[in-house]
């Protein structure tokens, strides 16, 4: 037998390397990827552009916080702000300005300090493009806000106060000037910045196929010190759930970020994973236009509010709760005994004889992402909950793209509208503003939903810096929004994580958990 | 000569029965028109059919009171299944009868005018046929949006032109025949000479064609239905329900195994017919 | 023979894409973007411009190797194609290679044995084999060879935490030869296998047929029977002298079929997550970015003409009358 | 010992309408040095009678139901496939009709022949003039110079450049010849020749005619030389057998039939020759059509169609009578007469 062992061997390499069960992985074992730590991501979702002042969404923002810095970073559950370019900052009494000092050390990639120009650049460039995640300080900071004191010292003074200022920082990326003013172009650098990175980050890409995967290496010699053993990662590219979790399941990924609740049953007591179930700020409700067609008459949408099988919604959701209200169960504000709508269908049908629809035949239209799983069983809950009361439901899968245009106006949005709210920082301001603010109106966020009392209440909330009037803010804003119907409030997914156990230094930080950071991991 | 012909036809159909392949071929879609005909009211879940759910029965396997288990939201798969035949059937009968309509349309007036008409739709019609049909038919169908309608026309769209090149051959080959010279120097029109002598004449082998087709139709419409580019929910399609199962591969596989044997069943039971009406009504061809 | 081709699929593509409703435009400003940034891409894009003359400078940009530009890769159509292409390639030709080293045979056989039982099961196998969903069957195997029993990988083209061999050709298991890596050829043909498959059935079944249809009507043919009354045995009369007559009505069928499969190549290359142009094509189709798709389109259209130039000069290798005559 | 005897011979056919007795009862021999011509009109059962020989009948549909085949004092019914594969192409050589189609067209005539030869070579490996396990390189280049020492005897100009032209680039008489070598490349004891002229043109067909005496002189061959036409049979036959409807009804030497024709049918058979030239099909002076022999009539098939006929000749089928020292007639009338 002597003689076919070179072909054992190529077999033994093969099964190693693509995680094969078969033999034990000490045979041989993909010595040079050890070697390497290289810790692959698996996750549905492409990244589409890198310019770090127009990228949003959470596959963005993953590559984003590994190749950007900011000033300052969050970690943990409850969320902590670490420094990050700062080293330290101070609030002053009125929480109108924020002086943060900058690590000294902190360098872009073509060895330029991170200086305070290099902030002002980066806010100036963000507002004046108004995309990405500008919508977080929109309002808040204007042009003549971020002062260079120093060459490390930064000065921010808030046009308006903004109680969560802190949490928005980490998501505000600092470009190197120097190499955006010299690409800069005719539209301020976008197209260069759409596939290059100009960044201080510990994490640079080395290897982008779009659609397919993008892989990360360290950066030799970087300023941050500490942090994990990795080399290098990959962000791959896996659109079924299921081929992500077996991926997991067979060591060929390391962290998988798109599971079902399905996938997390199947890998519960599977040797060599770790499981992150964790209740995060990521509401998913179904709006309704409130603004066009039979649903702007407040006795339907009550009646549909009480007609839906939440019940249901929650067995689909698997590892979720139910939503008490428009915020987050459990953020700051949040009342958890506040009266909502419960499936009641003799209260459905009081409010139904009080609306046009009681007529019957009625038919109302809903549109959700294609592919979404979860959106599209929602939707079939809705549909089985509607016929309950007479009503119709025509369920229509559209392009992402494709319902934000939609969402421009009132008579393009579609009858019923489901959406996810993930907050990029844990404070109420977050979801209430992007939800409900009618400033976001013709947005995805918000369409349509439009109300002087609940705008009146957003905004005293952010300027507001004492906590207990802030509470009180928040339970008034939340009954008027109940009281107001304006969405299906559905429910919190937690957030479902799974981890090869020999994934080390990694911390559930509830905002954006998915968007992992490479920093502080080790392999092995 | 019509006598020849019945000889034909009648040692065609005694192939046929002999063909035990071909019988199977017509159980099966017999079977199948039958399901899509009553199966919808007689299966055990006809609310499941509709887009009902039970979030309390999620996920069972298959057993005596759900044969085919159930779903992620609780539907009975057997039901859905059933109720699919007669989405694929419709949606396969539309796109072969839509493609066969206008490609005949576009094949009788080519062959039958001729000239620089013909060299025109035949030179359309060829360029039609090396687009890849199935890119055509998303392209199509993503930007006209989801629903069964579309689909059939998405795929009609890149199906004509076997038609029309198969009833161009047979029309240039029948214009020369003694009767339609005989019909046109008594002076018919042309609709009357296409419509009454020529189209009659060359029945069999459109009628062939869109019988082999048919399978492939039904394939194709679960293709787009699989790829996530075709009917709206709730409608109980077998390739979107493929396409849905796939992620809960491999502990829930009946969500799966189910729907895509269905496909499967449908597809080889017209094609086992369509091979074996081909034999009768073409018997050159056989072989 | 090619130039007209091209030009005439390029106008039919150009005027479909025109035809369908949606506004690429719009979605490539984003979904932030307000009219008059819309209306300066427009600008911009030439899509303000005159349908004839979008499509003269469609032609020549095509002419002078700019194929457009994709809004989902953020790169030139052309460069796309560079890499996505020869991975469908690449299956393609495997799944042909195993299409035509077991159907030939296969066809072969039957046709031999035709009416017996190894006929009546090749030809339940192969009406079977056309009548089987691609996608189906490229699920069962997963489900049967990747993750019940492991044996091969799920998907992809390659391990992704392995660096693939260097790019030269854009076959991986190719590259992988030419790096002198016999663990990577390895590595690469693992993954090809599944799909490979997946894609070889339904050639495969009709390559069968064909051979089984041609080889029928050949051994009718009286070189036969001299063959056999000058006492060739029956074998050397079967893979020698009646295959190489039969083969030449396969080919059709071999060079309609790369045709065919490349622009069917979307199904398995999704089942699969194999990175090819039906992938690229369906991720450009569902978020209506149109130039890939044009691209793709004029891609498969160019190797399908070329595929079947090859078939013609192969046809004289397989028929001397046509070679000489 | 002849060479080939057929005795008594039963086959029937199996079709869509039914099971054709095709030969009834046939019996034939052949020896060294003879040249037999098979004559009748088409699907007398002639042709059938030649395939019998080398077995080339599938089964099914052809089935044997009696009589045997002996060749060189072989029993043929018995031969398996293997056994027969020896015989043929090196001791039977068959030539068919028309050399337009048995020529592979897709391969060089030169490589049919040698895959000939090295069979024949295989079974008997004098004919290559090899040592029995000599090399295959030898054994090839033996062959191909075997095919071509053939080309050149049957007449091809510069065999040694044409053996690698292709079937089509030759005229169809040279094609014949082509086929004719390759029969003869085993040097076989018995040439079955089915219509080897039919298809040719007349200046053509002169010529292979005259080949085939000329190569019958020169080796020695026993030939079955299958044809409808009578002419052919007088060139160069010795012997000729008439065939109807699955019987031999005439058979003895050439002279002896065509001076003396004994069956009713021989005497039709010739009448209606005018000239070396036969028309091939009905025979104007006949009534009546060739029996259905799904359904035969009873005894004497051509009894229907006889002027001679009488009722006894419908009980059974007439057994030969020799009307001469080789020459022999089976039919009632005749043997009545003798």
């Amino acid at each position: 037998m002597a003689h076919t062992f070179p072909r054992r061997h190529l077999l033994t390499a093969a099964m190693a390397a693509t995680g094969g069960a078969v033999l034990p992985a000490t045979l041989s074992g993909p010595a040079q990827a050890q070697a390497r730590k290289i810790l692959v991501i698996a996750s549905n979702q492409d990244i589409p552009s890198f310019d770090p002042h127009v990228a949003s969404g959470y596959s963005s923002a993953a590559l984003l916080r590994n190749v950007y810095d900011s000033l300052v970073r969050v970690e943990g559950n409850p969320v902590r702000v670490l420094p990050h370019l700062a080293s330290s900052w101070t609030v002053s009494p009125d929480g109108m300005e924020y002086v943060f000092k900058l690590n000294p050390a902190a360098k872009f990639a073509d060895g330029t300090p991170v200086d305070a120009a290099a902030v002002r650049y980066s806010f100036s460039r963000l507002l004046r493009l108004g995309k990405g995640n500008s919508w977080m300080v929109a309002g808040l900071i204007d042009d003549n806000s971020v002062t260079a004191v120093d060459a490390t010292t930064v000065r921010i003074k808030l046009v308006k106060p903004f109680a969560a200022f802190l949490q928005v920082l980490p998501w505000q990326w600092i470009v190197n000037p120097k190499l955006v003013e010299a690409n800069k172009g005719a539209d301020d650098a976008q197209t260069y910045l759409r596939g290059t990175i100009a960044g201080s980050a510990a994490f640079r890409i080395k290897r982008a196929e779009p659609g397919n995967l993008y892989e990360f290496e360290r950066v030799a010699n970087h300023w941050r010190t500490g942090g994990g053993n990795l080399t290098g990662a990959i962000w791959r590219i896996v659109r079924e759930t299921s081929s992500q979790r077996l991926a997991l399941q067979r060591g060929e990924a390391h962290i998988a970020v798109d599971l079902t609740s399905e996938d997390m049953v199947a890998l519960k007591d599977k040797p060599g994973v770790k499981l992150v179930i964790e209740p995060e700020f990521r509401t998913f409700s179904i709006k309704m236009n409130t603004e066009f067609g039979p649903l702007k008459d407040i006795n339907l949408r009550k009646a549909i509010s009480y007609a839906f099988n939440y019940q249901a919604m929650r067995d689909t959701a698997g590892f979720a709760d139910l939503m008490v209200g428009p915020l987050p169960n459990g953020i700051l504000g949040h009342d958890p005994k506040l009266a909502v709508y419960r499936t009641n269908l003799a209260k459905a049908k009081e409010y139904l004889a009080k609306s046009e629809a009681a007529k019957g035949g009625l038919k109302l239209s809903m549109v959700y992402v294609s592919g979404l799983e979860q959106e599209r069983q929602f939707g079939l809950v809705l549909l089985d909950s509607l016929k309950q009361i007479g009503i119709e439901l025509d369920i229509k899968a559209m392009v992402w793209p494709d319902i934000v245009a939609s969402a421009k106006t009132p008579a393009s949005t579609a009858d019923f509208y489901p959406v996810y709210q993930t907050a990029n920082y844990g404070d109420p301001d977050n979801i209430a503003y992007a939800a409900y603010h009618s400033s976001r109106n013709g947005g995805w966020q918000n369409p349509v939903y439009h109300s002087a009392k609940v705008d009146a209440l957003i905004e005293r909330g952010r300027a507001e810096s004492n906590e207990a009037k802030r509470k009180a803010i928040y339970q008034e804003f939340q009954q008027v929004v109940v009281d107001d119907a304006p969405d299906i409030f559905g429910v919190l997914e937690k957030r479902r994580l799974a981890l090869r156990s020999d994934v080390r230094g990694f911390v559930f930080t509830p905002v954006a958990a998915n968007a992992i950071e490479l920093f502080g991991l080790s392999l092995g | 000569m019509s006598g020849a012909r019945w000889l034909n036809l009648r040692r065609g159909f005694y192939r046929f029965r002999r063909s035990w392949l071909s019988m199977v071929g017509l159980v099966i879609v017999a079977a199948l028109v039958l399901v899509a005909l009553v199966g919808p009211a007689l299966v055990p879940h006809p609310e499941h059919v509709a887009g009902g759910i039970n979030t309390t029965a999620r996920f069972l396997t298959p057993s005596a009171s759900a044969w085919f288990g159930t779903n992620e939201l609780g539907q009975d798969v057997f039901s859905l299944t059933i109720a699919g035949s007669r989405v694929s059937l419709l949606a396969g009968i539309s796109v072969v009868v839509l493609a066969a309509g206008f490609g005949t349309l576009v094949g009788a007036v080519a062959g039958y005018y001729g000239g620089w008409l013909d060299e025109a739709l035949m030179r359309f019609t060829d360029l039609m046929l090396t687009l890849p049909s199935l890119i055509l038919a998303m392209a199509v169908a993503a930007a006209m949006g989801p629903g069964l309608g579309n689909t059939v026309f998405a795929i009609a769209l890149s199906w004509w032109p076997g038609f029309a090149r198969l009833v161009r051959g047979e029309v240039m080959a029948k214009k020369a025949d003694t009767f339609v010279i005989a019909a046109r120097a008594l002076g018919a029109g042309t609709p009357r000479i296409l419509g009454r002598h020529i189209l009659p004449n060359i029945a069999s082998p459109i009628i062939i064609k869109m019988s082999l087709d048919m399978g492939f139709a039904i394939l194709t419409v679960a293709s787009l239905g699989f790829v996530g580019i075709g009917v709206k929910p709730p409608t109980p399609e077998w390739g979107s329900l493929l396409s849905t199962a796939r992620g809960y591969l491999p502990d829930y596989w009946w969500t799966a195994i189910f729907p895509g044997s269905a496909i499967f069943l449908a597809v080889f039971g017209f094609n086992l017919l369509g091979d074996g009406l081909r034999d009768v009504l073409d018997p050159r061809a056989r072989r | 023979m090619i130039v007209p081709v091209l030009l005439g699929l390029s106008l039919l593509v150009f005027a479909i894409s025109h035809l369908l409703p949606g506004d690429p435009v719009a979605l490539a400003a984003g979904p932030q973007a307000t009219k008059t940034e819309i209306a300066a891409l427009a600008h911009e894009l030439g899509t303000d411009q005159p349908l004839p003359v979008q499509y003269w400078s469609y032609l020549t940009g095509l002419l002078s190797g700019d194929w457009g530009q994709s809004v989902l890769t953020r790169r030139p159509v052309l460069a796309d194609l560079r890499i996505y292409l020869p991975a469908t390639l690449e299956l393609v030709v495997a799944a042909m290679a195993l299409a035509i080293v077991i159907g030939i045979p296969a066809g072969l056989l039957s046709a031999v044995f035709v009416d017996r039982w190894p006929d009546y099961l090749s030809r339940i196998l192969s009406l079977g084999a056309i009548s089987m969903p691609r996608f189906f069957l490229g699920l069962l195997l997963q489900l049967g060879f990747a993750m019940q029993l492991g044996w091969l990988p799920l998907n992809g083209r390659y391990p992704i935490i392995e660096d693939p061999p260097p790019f030269v050709t854009g076959f991986l298991s190719l590259d992988a030869l030419l790096a002198g890596d016999p663990d990577a050829v390895w590595l690469a043909l693992t993954h090809l296998a599944l799909p490979a498959i997946a894609m070889s059935l339904s050639p495969l079944a009709t390559i069968t047929r064909m051979m089984r249809s041609a080889t029928i009507e050949v051994l009718q043919q009286d070189y036969v029977l001299t063959e056999r009354a000058l006492g060739l045995s029956r074998w050397l009369i079967i893979f020698k002298y009646v295959a190489k007559n039969a083969m030449s009505s396969s080919l059709t069928v071999i060079g309609l079929y790369v045709g065919w499969l490349l622009g069917g190549s979307v199904l398995v290359e999704t089942v699969f997550d194999w990175p090819g142009i039906g992938l690229y094509a369906t991720k450009a189709i569902v978020t209506q970015d149109f130039m890939p798709v044009m691209g793709v389109t004029l891609a498969i259209g160019v190797v399908f003409v070329l595929v079947n130039l090859v078939i013609d000069l192969l046809y004289g290798v397989l028929n001397p009358k046509v070679r000489l005559g | 010992m002849a060479l080939l005897e057929i005795d008594n011979l039963h086959l029937a056919m199996r079709s869509f309408d039914g099971e054709a007795q095709v030969l009834n009862g046939i019996s034939l021999s052949v020896d060294k040095g003879q040249v037999w011509g098979l004559v009748g009109e088409t699907g007398c059962g002639k042709s059938v009678t030649g395939l019998s020989v080398a077995r080339l009948l599938a089964s099914p549909p052809a089935r044997y139901f009696g009589g045997a085949i002996r060749f060189d004092g072989q029993d043929l019914m018995q031969a398996d496939e293997a056994a027969m594969r020896r015989l043929r192409g090196r001791r039977i050589g068959m030539i068919f009709q028309d050399p337009t189609t048995n020529l592979n067209p897709v391969f060089r005539i030169g490589e049919q022949m040698v895959d000939v030869a090295l069979h024949a070579g295989a079974t008997d490996p004098a004919i290559l003039g090899l040592p029995q396990g000599a090399p295959r390189r030898a054994r090839l280049a033996a062959a191909r110079q075997l095919a071509i020492r053939m080309l050149d005897r049957v007449g091809i100009p510069k065999a040694v450049d044409r053996v690698d032209d292709y079937p089509h680039q030759f005229s169809g008489g040279m094609r014949q010849r082509v086929l004719i070598a390759m029969a003869l490349i085993g040097k076989p004891d018995l040439l079955i020749a089915d219509e080897p002229t039919t298809a040719l043109d007349v200046s053509v067909q002169a010529q292979i005619l005259q080949l085939l005496y000329d190569l019958v002189g020169e080796e020695g061959l026993a030939v079955l030389l299958i044809t409808h036409n009578l002419g052919v049979v007088a060139q160069i036959c010795s012997h000729v057998a008439v065939m109807y409807a699955g019987n031999i009804v005439e058979s003895g030497d050439v002279r002896s039939v065509f001076k003396q024709p004994g069956h009713p049918y021989t005497r039709a058979l010739l009448a209606a020759v005018p000239t070396v030239q036969s028309v091939r099909g009905a025979l104007q002076d006949l009534p009546g059509a060739v029996p259905d022999l799904i359904h035969p009539p009873p005894g004497c098939r051509f009894a229907p169609r006889c002027a001679l006929a009488t009722p006894a000749c419908a009980q059974a089928l007439p057994a030969p009578v020799p009307v001469g020292p080789l020459h022999s007639v089976s039919c009632l009338a005749v043997g009545a007469a003798a």
